[in-house]
């Protein structure tokens, strides 16, 4: 099954950048309700606009081998990175995994992103690569990063 | 809609009938079926009853609850139907929730409201009512858009009043403005009357009970099904309808509301799918419009009715509207005709559904429908859930011919002809 | 239920399994479909899909709302499935209601209790809690049994009390009689955990809740479909369960209750059909079981599940009862002896029902799901609307399997076989 | 069709003992919710046993025609009879009326009762011509016959 690339797997037994460190700008709780899954997640993050720098990404993932997976592979891709940067590999993400294997992905824009891109056909495990994300830019809106331009980002070039 | 859409032409309602294998029987003695009782509910045409089957005997599943292929089909199934559905009355899909029937849609908002009384949680203040508020009905209603605002005044102490009828069959605004205040805080009137096929100014209303800060909830039982609704320019904030008076099946109905409000509404049946937490001490809830729908869904069903609103859109919502109107001007005049027959109801030419009720005097309603029914034709006799009505009107019960896209022309002289029995049967003097 | 009840023979499957058209679909890259999620919804056999569209075909019509003919056919039809269901769980016509699911069965007498609260007419006091009284459930319900007795005690004052799980996935009895007194006005329990297959003590737990005045409300949804249910003697004044677990139709469910309780309970949804007389300002009700069935019922649904309760009775509720069983007996051995698979639940060789739920450690239930699937093998995987469950056992989710009437010994064996793959896939030590 | 007999019709348009009359010993009201049709009757009756004599029924009936000529020929069969008797014809109306066409009635016992034979096919009608009925064994209880006694009898060879 394409589903569970090796490099899912390897992310998902050792989450890279796992844990809840210190210190941190903010901190959120997401909640995946059709299964019960849960992540935290903390974000550092220097300025407040789309040129602002992700310092660090911890979290800790309750859950699935796609969401933890996920969550390793949105710390590596977006740690150090601007928050531009980082939406637009979510904007990437959200479009190939919502895309129902319509869109296999862009190495460039989501890294190690494509490895799931078997996770579209499983409309049900959508939620599970999307969990740490989701709560990846609502922690960006707490960090106080301008809620707005966020939105106006990440919705452009998705698939609706 | 065109406003020049024309009826139905023979061979087009040949061809609906087609669809439709109950229309082909007979009753009673060999009579050919004659079915004006579609107010009540409309019979199902053949797509329908294949895209039921299609799902139970391919994806099959409980939606949103499995992770394996049926219940991502069912599921995909499900919230495609939820897209048709929503997409007929001009809604994101978001934005509809299924229930089981309209009066299940109409006692969800009447129990969210009772659920928003004020406890721990603080609740949008738009759902709470109290003693000394005002609930605002009219008197045209259906007991399904009446007892649920009776018993949700009950509940919170709030004040039932109503828009009275007029003696034409229209709502009597004239006292409107002393009925409408600050304290209303729910508006519920019918869009289109199932008795006497009124067609309330609906928009108007909305927007004068909108003034004064009240929710409006519309009964779109009788419009959906007859004429083009579009919940942008409607003016509701929320509107409930049947499937199985829609061409869709029994066991599913619809209630739309405003996302913005559906977001704050407190929830009505609790259970699965429509929690996002659940400890045993309390439990949070899922957003709309899960949050309303406890329980596996009538997934079935819901793919049902989506066969119907294509089917419906496939013969034009606005044809079957001008066909309807042109059966009901048939029947208007051809009881005209007949001096021993009263029509309730607007006067011809005004705008209204496709139910036309009458008396006969001195004949009781369930005494003609049974001389019609003998003749094949069937009609509803009675009060058709609509009590307060009649009274208002000062008759016990009346005889309802009620239209759908299938009716023909000759049915409508058929009722008439079966119709000019009573006189002789009941000894009514055909002059008076 | 004679005991010497027999599985059925493989001869006896492959008929039963001719009657479910889905059972010959392939999934995932052409897998025979292995269906193990009836606890979530069963298929529903062709005598089943027939019924519901012969009467579609044939009688349909509003009913209890007519006086012509195909009004009087549908309403016979409706009343007949009644009788039919009815006789099923021992039941007299007049005590079972039909509702949309069981979900809505419960929300129904959680709802009927707060509107019993004091007010202008003098209400049946078993009905009535106000604080100092208590609800008792348990740890081990479905959120449908369990989110609904909440928000009753949120919207009454009463206080939520609950019997903890045991270790060994039975209730914890030991603390009973300090849960139970004369406070506790419901006692709501599951007669089938939904996760575990616990089949609980119903009868002598209804005893000791009526002991002290409780209303004892019970859960039948897991019951009612695998094993020989008798409302005359399991000693609850209610029960609940949905059609579509039952090989029925989605869309129905059951609420049956003693006439002497439904005479007095108020009611719950408000409108058509419900009422006995309505004026603008007030109603009074219909005897049951109309009082609670408001609205143009489901009839279609009814029909369709009488026909399912014709098909279990024609292939018996004793043999689908044994069947599982073995089914059941084969998996758990089966899973025994796989040391890296842990189940949940009642011991092999305890009573139980047709579902067996277990964990991997170290591997999310949903990934064991993913992996079943692709083979073809559908089960449920997550909290199954039982998280509270879920945290007294101390596990995010579990995968279960859950029986039926169709499934074989070697879709068992298809099922084992998929795990297998399971320790590889996820670098788990087999011997773990 | 044979459910306007000549008599119903002739009953609906005359219905004998019409009115409401003084004295009396009970009166009910009831209402048969399906169509909203009411009707009120008084009772006088001598005795409180099954050999108590009926002195008068008066009524006011607000109905379809088979509702009213059933209240007319139900005072007609039991003015001046003992309750034993008037129960005995309601039992067998009850009989015929609820056999869906299967039992044509005795005349024997219920008289003019018989016109309404073809009610029995037509399940939605039975209700009407039971309404005086039901509200005559009402009105009875009410005027103080004993009711056990009543209803042993009234259930006595009624299809069920
Ligand atoms: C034990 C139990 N109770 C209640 C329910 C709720 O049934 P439904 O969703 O059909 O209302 C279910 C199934 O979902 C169940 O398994
Ligand atoms: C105007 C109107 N409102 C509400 C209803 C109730 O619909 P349902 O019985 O399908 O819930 C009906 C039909 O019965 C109706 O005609
Ligand atoms: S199954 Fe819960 S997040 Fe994947
Ligand atoms: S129709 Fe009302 S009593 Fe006959």
């Amino acid at each position: 099954m394409d589903l569970y690339q090796e490099l899912i797997l390897d992310h998902s037994k050792q989450p890279h950048h796992a844990g809840l460190r210190e210190p941190f700008d903010a901190e959120v709780h997401h909640v995946n309700p059709t299964c019960g899954d849960e992540v935290t997640l903390r974000v550092t993050v220097d300025g407040t606009g789309l040129d602002g720098i992700i310092r660090d990404v911890s979290y800790d993932s309750q859950g699935c081998a796609i969401s933890v997976a996920s969550a390793s592979v949105l710390a590596d891709e977006v740690i150090g990175r601007t928050v531009q940067e980082a939406l637009d590999t979510f904007a990437g993400m959200r479009e190939m995994l919502t895309s129902r294997g319509k869109v296999t992905g862009d190495e460039e824009r989501i890294g190690d992103g494509v490895a799931f891109a078997g996770v579209s056909k499983y409309p049900s495990r959508v939620k599970c690569a999307l969990l740490g994300w989701t709560a990846f830019t609502d922690a960006l809106i707490r960090a106080g990063v301008d809620a707005q331009a966020l939105t106006d980002h990440t919705t452009q070039g998705v698939t609706p | 809609m065109t406003t020049a859409a024309r009826p139905f032409t023979d061979r087009e309602v040949a061809a609906i009938r087609g669809d439709f294998a109950i229309l082909t029987r007979a009753v009673r003695d060999g009579h050919p079926l004659v079915y004006l009782d579609s107010g009540a509910t409309s019979h199902k045409p053949r797509a329908v009853l294949d895209a039921e089957r299609a799902f139970y005997e391919q994806h099959n599943a409980a939606v949103h609850r499995g992770a394996h292929l049926l219940a991502e089909e069912a599921t995909d199934a499900f919230e495609a139907a939820r897209a048709t559905v929503a997409g007929f009355i001009g809604a994101p899909d978001h934005e509809l929730v299924f229930t089981k029937n309209a009066t299940e849609s109409l006692n969800l908002v009447a129990y969210a409201c009772s659920n928003a009384a004020p406890t721990d949680d603080p609740k949008d203040p738009r759902f709470v009512l109290g003693p000394g508020d005002e609930i605002l009905v009219t008197e045209m209603e259906h007991h399904a858009n009446l007892v649920p605002w009776q018993e949700l005044a009950r509940r919170t102490g709030a004040t039932l009043r109503w828009i009275p009828l007029a003696g034409d069959g229209t709502l009597d605004l004239a006292g409107l403005d002393g009925l409408l205040s600050e304290r209303t805080k729910v508006f519920a009137v019918t869009q289109v009357s199932n008795v006497l096929g009124t067609v309330n100014p609906v928009t108007e209303l909305a927007a004068r009970a909108h003034a004064v800060g009240a929710l409006v909830v519309v009964d779109a039982c009788q419009s959906v099904p007859h004429l083009p609704v579009d919940v942008q320019t409607l003016g509701a904030d929320f509107i409930a309808f049947s499937g199985h008076k829609m061409y869709g099946p029994m066991g599913v109905g619809v209630l739309w509301g405003r996302s913005e409000l559906l977001e704050v509404m407190p929830p009505f049946l609790t259970g699965g799918s429509m929690i996002e937490l659940v400890t045993m001490e309390r439990s949070t809830w899922a957003p709309p419009p899960q949050k309303f729908e406890a329980g596996v869904p009538n997934a079935a069903q819901a793919i049902g009715l989506a066969a119907a609103v294509r089917w419906i859109d496939e013969v034009g919502i606005d044809r079957i509207h001008a066909h309807e109107g042109a059966l009901a001007e048939r029947l208007l005049s051809g009881l005209a005709e007949r001096p021993w027959v009263r029509v309730l109801g607007p006067a011809a030419g005004r705008p209204r559904g496709g139910a036309v009720s009458f008396v006969i005097a001195d004949v009781h309603a369930h005494d003609v429908g049974q001389v019609l029914d003998d003749a094949g034709v069937a009609v509803r006799v009675g009060h058709h859930c609509a009590w307060p009505l009649h009274r208002a009107l000062g008759v016990p019960a009346t005889t309802r011919a009620s239209l759908a896209a299938y009716n023909t022309p000759a049915e409508i002289d058929t009722l008439l002809a079966a119709l000019d029995r009573v006189p002789a049967i009941f000894g009514v003097a055909e002059a008076s």
